[in-house]
């Protein structure tokens, strides 16, 4: 009763514009932000913080930087962990050889490496398709992990490869409370989310989904591919390698290529169809459920008191994750968001459904 | 010369191990246009399930429940041969049900009987082959059946799911540790033409054998698929879904088939890999070494697998060992998918796959 | 209604792990974390290194009551060689127990890198028995790592010293088959080093994880036909390279694994094709010690035990056992400073930094010839640097040296002025050992 | 019929195109022009090469010879999204909306091209971006009304019925302002009503925005109701070209419809 959009009229085209055209929702959302900027800092312990809202929140940039790229312009990339294993080093080098560089230019700087690694791989998007293209981005996936762990300059010579990020140090405070990183990821990922819903509901978004939903019309009613594709490679990876940054500096703090690896892509393409293709909303919950999933599923049956062995729990999590992704398939292909949005039409009617 | 013959060959044969792995994927992309990345696993499964009912070191229940798929693998084979041959005289419905159950309790007492001692290869080869295509009609059943007509990636995921699915069920009900697989495959080095070249052109007869059954297991379908009924049907899908259902070529069934078949090659991939490497949980990643050998040779191709597979080998190998030292090692990973994208921009549907014509 | 539903769904999302975790502890326990992989490409190693550890602890609690009365609460956590969920694992894990966790063995050296920015702000000390950083092992910059019974850069030491006493190397040509990771990666700077003192050349070679394609590294040394390969590989990369290596006929006795080479699950997949090989030993395999007799009456004649019983004695067991005495080891030592009840972290780690090993007091603890005596201090976190080269016969581990120990007054150096670079890196204030107690 | 927009001069003149598919000719030699403002039909039996005309001129396919000139610029090959940028919006025979979105996106990607806001300004939608988004709003919803659709304008296409898809292409066809509007069997499958709506909407667009139209349809009440001239094409030739009268008493067009041999 209370999802009532009666009596609410959009008189300009300007409101009808909105990302959240109904007023309960805008009321949703911004109570949703004052949780997350006053709430959680306040109630959270920091175990949450580190090993799930971190990650969750560092995760949801790089599953909107993907989005973008498969859910918006209809291009599977299965190289996601190579690009956020650019925007990582990319950072770690500014950030070593220019170390007087505000952090936040390093991370935007870091993305914009990326976004230009990511059009040199997009480029083969103009004559390959599909799962072709799909599996052609595994080069880059490859060739990006070999680059990092073999050409010494990247890792500044360090004999075992593995490396370490300074301190985060922002206009002269030093953050490394738990808390502090969760609001520096909030505010990036909340900027992230903001500019990607502009951009998709603007020209190039329209221009992304013409060429998602059929490439040959939209070349015909004059979106030039060239631009259209290679424009999303670059942003899909600037969020990805922005993402990839943080995941380096924020969470891991001290790294090595592998923990880019090839499964970093999977489960990143997990999210963004779990949650939803062409969804901002969807990556978010992607994010959510593919970071949550592992942890709850490994404690349940302890906190059920249930003895299993560890390695039990760890191939039962793989199965309950492989049957939980076909599930959701079958349940609703276009993913949580969907399911969200059908929940949210049930609740526009409630109690009268017809 | 000698070295440089040694890596060519060398890679060669690599290829026909990648060729293996990727006729999986041909298979069923070819039947279904599922692009299913659920093929590594099912290697890894296979071999899995084989090794391990020849060890020896399982409960009897792990015995009994696969003697009682054999057994209903068997009635089954026999029921459609009985069908085929006095349709009259065949069984009805819940009778064959009833003859196949019955054959399924056959196997589980003989299992039972035999007690927990390991299985000699030549039963532990049908029966791995029947879970097999027990999997098969799962996958059909819980998977491919409720996801009819969605998206091809929609289904890619869905076969990622899979893939998590049975790596963690193998891993569960056969084990996570590095086996053992020894059927009497010779492993030794041979040395060829040792009186041209110093110290000779090392082949090892592991390869060769593998070499033999790609070439074998090639035959084979190509006489399934040219000759018998069902190949014949297989085709006639491939080619179009909907003209082929409207001739009354049912297509779950299929896909059952297609995916059975899928699990024969992987049981033979399985087998080869196994017993080059040993059985463990790595050797669900060769998948990712037949992806390259697909997109090189087309999806649609089995003489695409074959060959992209042969070139894919002997490229990567030559790559590791000539160019490798320049690059500093460890290149023949992103080398394989690379040379694979760099035909691909000249050909965008592969080597031997379909045109893509584009309509509007 | 909407809002509610919503901050429904996310309170359970988000709780559930937490409520998990917040459980009531009961006050007289001591927890240790324990990060293993019991599955995936590094479960075969993995798996025994963990069983190890578990029936340690098990034993102890059964036998003793646990450590002074203290009953031991071991929590494993499955990371899967992966830093991310190593970070994660122990992150859960760090707070947990009524004094957090006692100290922390990551098994794996990239979650070690990752840790040891992490362990200083948590104060946990970490465990890295025979892996982990090798400047690590100068405690006046690393305070809190602690890489007993020696480092990388120890063993590649050894290694050469065992080579070189067979014959000069000049001349000679030595390749490293390495796993691509930083753990393969650590012995390069010292192998490189000697390469130049002693005049041979050496080839590094990589292998992408998990190491299953390794045809081309192997016809390449055939091709080079190097003097002696050594061997830096984990999970089933081990195995795969002897496979290899007999497939193209080099000498199995010409290969030289590390520690972490060297185990049954390495050389059994080979068949005969292992025969011949030779690995670095940290201690020897075998059911033969005074501690077996204690897991075996106190766990598996009982019908617990992790392992399967003809698997207890195997060499990454054994390595799990001692894994887990040094760290109950250190919590007695602390014990007896701060009062025989649960450590915390900091205290533990004082327990590790003065830990004093004696051979009789391994005979006491039944590690009698599993473990050789140790003592770590404020400058040095490695205790011992000592190792025997092992050579598969077909059937079992033999020794085929006594115990080599690795040149001090060379690696000190190196590793005092690697460890200097990381605190100048890290605005890290050495500590000044001669001053602490 | 009286219109406010006389027929003017030459805007596109094709002359002597051949195209051929691998060994399959699909033009020979074709030759016409259209003039603006005027509603110009294609027409000819099924595989006559009407489809390959349209695509021809608006640069899919490429010729083997021949040139195009448009708005007195010849070409002899170009992109689609240049002929798009030159002025020519086209609809397709298998409707080609993007189905994904909404009838409101799908109008405004025909609007795409005359967008041009700065990317920065877009990322965080203001000033001149969300100016121009608001302009370019109101000019398709312009277009929605005069087409009849606006009920739904927030509905995803994919979900529409088939003569409300074709609607919305014309619609995004129209968005882009065009001078020449190719429109291949805009009324393929639909029921009578449909149809009369659909002569209504090309005749209005004609007349209002003064576009000019080429139109290739099976309907020969239609073709002959609506257009001003007439190209009649079979087997990828020319065999006949005038007003519509004219057309119909022409004894080759007579012969293949009737499918006479030659």
């Amino acid at each position: 009763m209370i999802y009532r959009e009666a009596g609410q009229f959009k008189t300009t085209y300007r409101a009808d514009q909105a990302v959240f055209p109904i007023l309960q929702d805008r009321i949703a959302i911004l109570l949703i932000l004052a949780v997350a900027f006053i709430g959680v800092p306040a109630l959270a312990s920091d175990y949450l913080f580190l090993a799930i809202l971190i990650p969750f929140l560092i995760l949801s940039m790089a599953a909107i930087g993907l989005n973008i790229l498969v859910g918006y312009c209809g291009q599977i990339s299965l190289g996601t962990g190579g690009f956020m294993a650019v925007g990582a080093y990319a950072a770690y080098n500014i950030a070593l050889r220019v170390p007087e560089l505000n952090l936040l230019i390093v991370f935007l700087l870091a993305g914009g490496c990326a976004a230009l690694v990511g059009v040199l791989f997009g480029i083969p998007s103009l004559r390959i398709k599909g799962f072709y293209l799909a599996v052609a981005t595994l080069a880059a996936q490859f060739f990006l992990d070999w680059l990092f762990s073999r050409v010494g300059w990247f890792t500044n010579y360090t004999a075992s490869g593995s490396v370490t990020a300074p301190q985060l140090k922002f206009f002269g405070y030093i953050v490394h409370a738990p808390t502090g990183k969760y609001l520096l990821c909030l505010c990036l990922v909340t900027v992230a989310a903001v500019v990607a819903k502009n951009l998709v509901r603007g020209r190039l978004g329209r221009s992304w989904m013409a060429i998602r939903d059929m490439d040959i019309a939209a070349e015909i009613i004059g979106i030039r591919p060239l631009q259209a594709k290679l424009s999303a490679f670059a942003v899909s990876s600037f969020f990805i390698g922005v993402s990839g940054a943080l995941w380096a500096f924020v969470y891991l703090e001290s790294w090595e290529p592998l923990a880019f690896d090839i499964n970093r892509s999977f489960s990143l393409l997990f999210m963004v169809i779990i949650g939803g293709l062409g969804s901002i909303l969807g990556c978010f919950l992607g994010a959510a459920f593919i970071t949550i999933m592992p942890i709850f599923l490994n404690q349940v049956p302890a906190a059920l008191g249930i003895p299993l062995s560890t390695a039990t729990v760890s191939h039962l999590e793989f199965m309950i994750f492989g049957a939980l992704i076909v599930f959701f398939l079958i349940v609703e292909p276009h993913g949580l968001a969907r399911l969200w949005a059908i929940g949210k039409q049930k609740l526009r009617l409630w109690p009268f459904p017809h | 010369m000698g070295p440089f013959i040694e890596v060519v060959l060398g890679g060669l044969l690599a290829g026909v191990l990648y060729s293996l792995v990727a006729l999986g994927f041909v298979l069923i992309f070819k039947a279904s246009g599922v692009f299913n990345f659920a093929q590594g696993a099912m290697v890894l499964f296979a071999a899995l399930s084989l090794v391990r009912l020849m060890s020896g070191e399982l409960s009897a229940v792990h015995y009994w429940g696969a003697a009682a798929v054999l057994g209903v693998a068997v009635g089954y084979v026999l029921l459609l041969f009985w069908r085929r041959a006095r349709p009259a005289a065949a069984p009805g419905r819940g009778a064959s049900w009833g003859l196949i159950g019955v054959f399924g309790l056959i196997g589980a007492a003989l299992a039972a009987l035999h007690g927990t001692a390991g299985w000699s290869g030549w039963v532990a080869i049908p029966a791995t082959a029947a879970i097999m295509g027990l999997l098969a009609v799962a996958i059909e059943r819980l998977v491919l059946r409720p996801l009819v007509n969605q998206e091809p990636i929609i289904l890619f995921m869905a076969t990622i799911g899979i893939t998590f699915f049975i790596d963690g069920f193998g891993q569960t009900i056969w084990g996570s540790e590095i086996y053992t697989l020894d059927l009497g495959i010779p492993k030794d080095p041979m040395f060829l033409l040792e009186s041209v070249f110093e110290g000779g052109i090392l082949v090892n007869k592991l390869d060769i054998f593998a070499a033999a059954i790609a070439g074998v297991l090639v035959a084979v379908l190509a006489v399934f698929f040219q000759k018998t009924r069902i190949g014949r049907a297989l085709r006639a899908v491939a080619d179009d879904h909907q003209a082929a259902q409207s001739v009354g070529i049912p297509l779950n069934q299929i896909w059952i088939i297609v995916w059975t078949v899928a699990g024969f090659v992987a049981l033979v991939a399985g087998i080869v890999w196994g017993s080059a490497l040993g059985v463990q949980f790595s050797i669900a990643l060769v998948a990712l070494k037949a992806l390259p050998v697909l997109i090189l040779g087309g999806f649609t191709s089995v003489p695409g697998a074959i060959i992209g597979g042969l070139i894919i080998g002997m490229g990567e190998k030559l790559a590791e060992v000539y160019l490798g030292p320049v690059l500093g090692g460890g290149i023949e990973n992103w080398f394989a998918y690379m040379l694979a994208l760099i035909v691909l921009l000249f050909r965008p549907q592969g080597l031997f796959g379909e045109r893509i014509i584009e309509r509007i | 209604m909407k809002l509610s539903r919503i901050s429904a769904i996310a309170a359970v999302a988000m709780t559930m792990p937490l409520a998990v975790v917040g459980e009531a502890a009961a006050q007289n326990e001591q927890f240790i974390p324990s990060l293993v992989y019991r599955t995936g490409a590094y479960a075969p190693n993995g798996i025994p290194f963990a069983n190890g550890v578990n029936d340690y602890m098990a034993m102890l609690n059964d036998r003793d009551g646990g450590v002074n009365g203290v009953k031991i609460v071991l929590e494993e956590c499955e990371t899967g060689y992966a830093t991310d969920r190593g970070v994660e694992c122990y992150e859960r894990l760090k707070g947990k127990g009524p004094t957090g966790a006692a100290a922390v063995s990551p098994l794996s050296t990239g979650i070690t890198f990752a840790l040891t920015e992490k362990a200083p702000a948590d104060k946990i000390p970490l465990l890295t028995m025979g892996y982990g950083r090798s400047e690590s092992a100068d405690g006046s910059v690393f305070s809190w790592n602690f890489p007993l019974l020696g480092t990388y850069w120890s063993a590649a030491d050894i290694l050469i010293q065992h080579v070189a006493k067979k014959g000069s190397l000049k001349g000679k040509k030595i390749v490293l088959v390495y796993h691509d990771s930083p753990y393969g990666k650590e012995p390069i700077p010292v192998l490189q080093d000697h390469a130049k003192k002693h005049g041979y050349t050496f080839e590094p070679i990589p292998v992408t994880h998990p190491g299953v394609e390794q045809k081309a590294v192997w016809l390449k040394i055939r091709q080079g036909r190097p003097d002696y390969v050594f061997l830096w590989g984990w999970g089933v990369m081990n195995s795969t390279s002897i496979k290899e290596a007999a497939a193209v006929n080099y000498p199995r006795d010409k290969m030289y694994g590390v520690w972490w080479s060297g185990a049954e699950p390495d050389v059994l997949p080979a068949g005969d094709g292992a025969k011949g090989y030779n690995a670095l030993a940290l201690h020897p395999a075998g059911t033969v010690y005074e501690v077996h007799k204690d897991v075996f009456k106190h766990l598996y004649d009982k019908g617990k035990g992790m392992a399967k019983r003809d698997e207890v004695g195997h060499v990454l067991y054994n390595r799990g056992l001692i894994n887990a005495m040094l760290t109950i080891e250190a919590i007695k030592t602390a014990q007896a400073k701060f009062g025989k009840k649960p450590m915390t972290g900091d205290q533990v780690r004082w327990g590790f930094e003065n830990l004093n090993l004696t051979a009789a007091h391994i005979k006491a603890l039944g590690f009698d010839g599993l473990v050789s005596p140790l003592k770590v201090s404020c400058a040095d976190h490695e205790g011992a640097r000592k190792a025997r080269i092992q050579q598969w016969d077909g059937k079992q581990w033999v020794y085929t040296t006594e115990w080599i120990e690795a040149d001090t007054k060379y690696l000190r150096p190196k590793m005092e002025a690697a460890a200097k670079a990381y605190a100048a890196e890290k605005k890290i204030e050495a500590r000044n050992c001669a001053k602490q107690s | 019929m009286q219109r406010t927009r006389p027929v003017g001069d030459v805007l596109l003149k094709v002359d002597d195109i051949t195209l051929s598919f691998g060994g399959v000719q699909a033009l020979s030699g074709v030759s016409f022009d259209i003039r603006k403002h005027e509603i110009r039909a294609i027409i000819g039996p099924n595989g006559a090469g009407k489809s390959s005309m349209l695509n021809v001129i608006n640069g899919f396919y490429h010729p083997q010879q021949g040139q195009i000139t448009f708005k007195g610029q010849t070409r002899k090959q170009m992109r689609p999204h240049e002929a798009a940028a030159q002025g020519i919006a086209r609809t397709f025979q298998n409707i080609a909306l993007f189905r994904g979105m909404s009838t409101l996106d799908n109008i405004m990607t025909g609007r795409l091209l005359k967008m041009r806001s700065n990317f920065l300004f877009q990322l965080a939608w203001t000033g001149p971006a969300e100016q121009e988004e608001t302009r370019h709003r109101e000019f398709v919803e312009h277009i929605i009304d005069f087409l009849e659709i606006q009920s739904i304008r927030k509905t995803p296409v994919g979900q529409l019925p088939y003569g409300l898809q074709k609607r919305v292409e014309l619609g995004r066809a129209l968005a882009a302002e065009p001078e020449l509007l190719l429109l291949d069997e805009p009324m393929a499958g639909m029921n009578v009503e449909e149809k009369e709506d659909m002569c209504r909407f090309i005749l209005d667009v004609n007349d209002e925005f003064g576009t000019t139209i080429a139109l290739i349809e099976h309907d020969m009440g239609v073709v002959m109701d609506l257009s001003d001239r007439v190209v009649v094409l079979d087997y990828g030739r020319k065999i006949a070209d005038g007003t519509p009268d004219h057309v119909r008493g022409e004894q080759k067009v007579i012969d293949a419809y009737l499918g006479v041999s030659h």
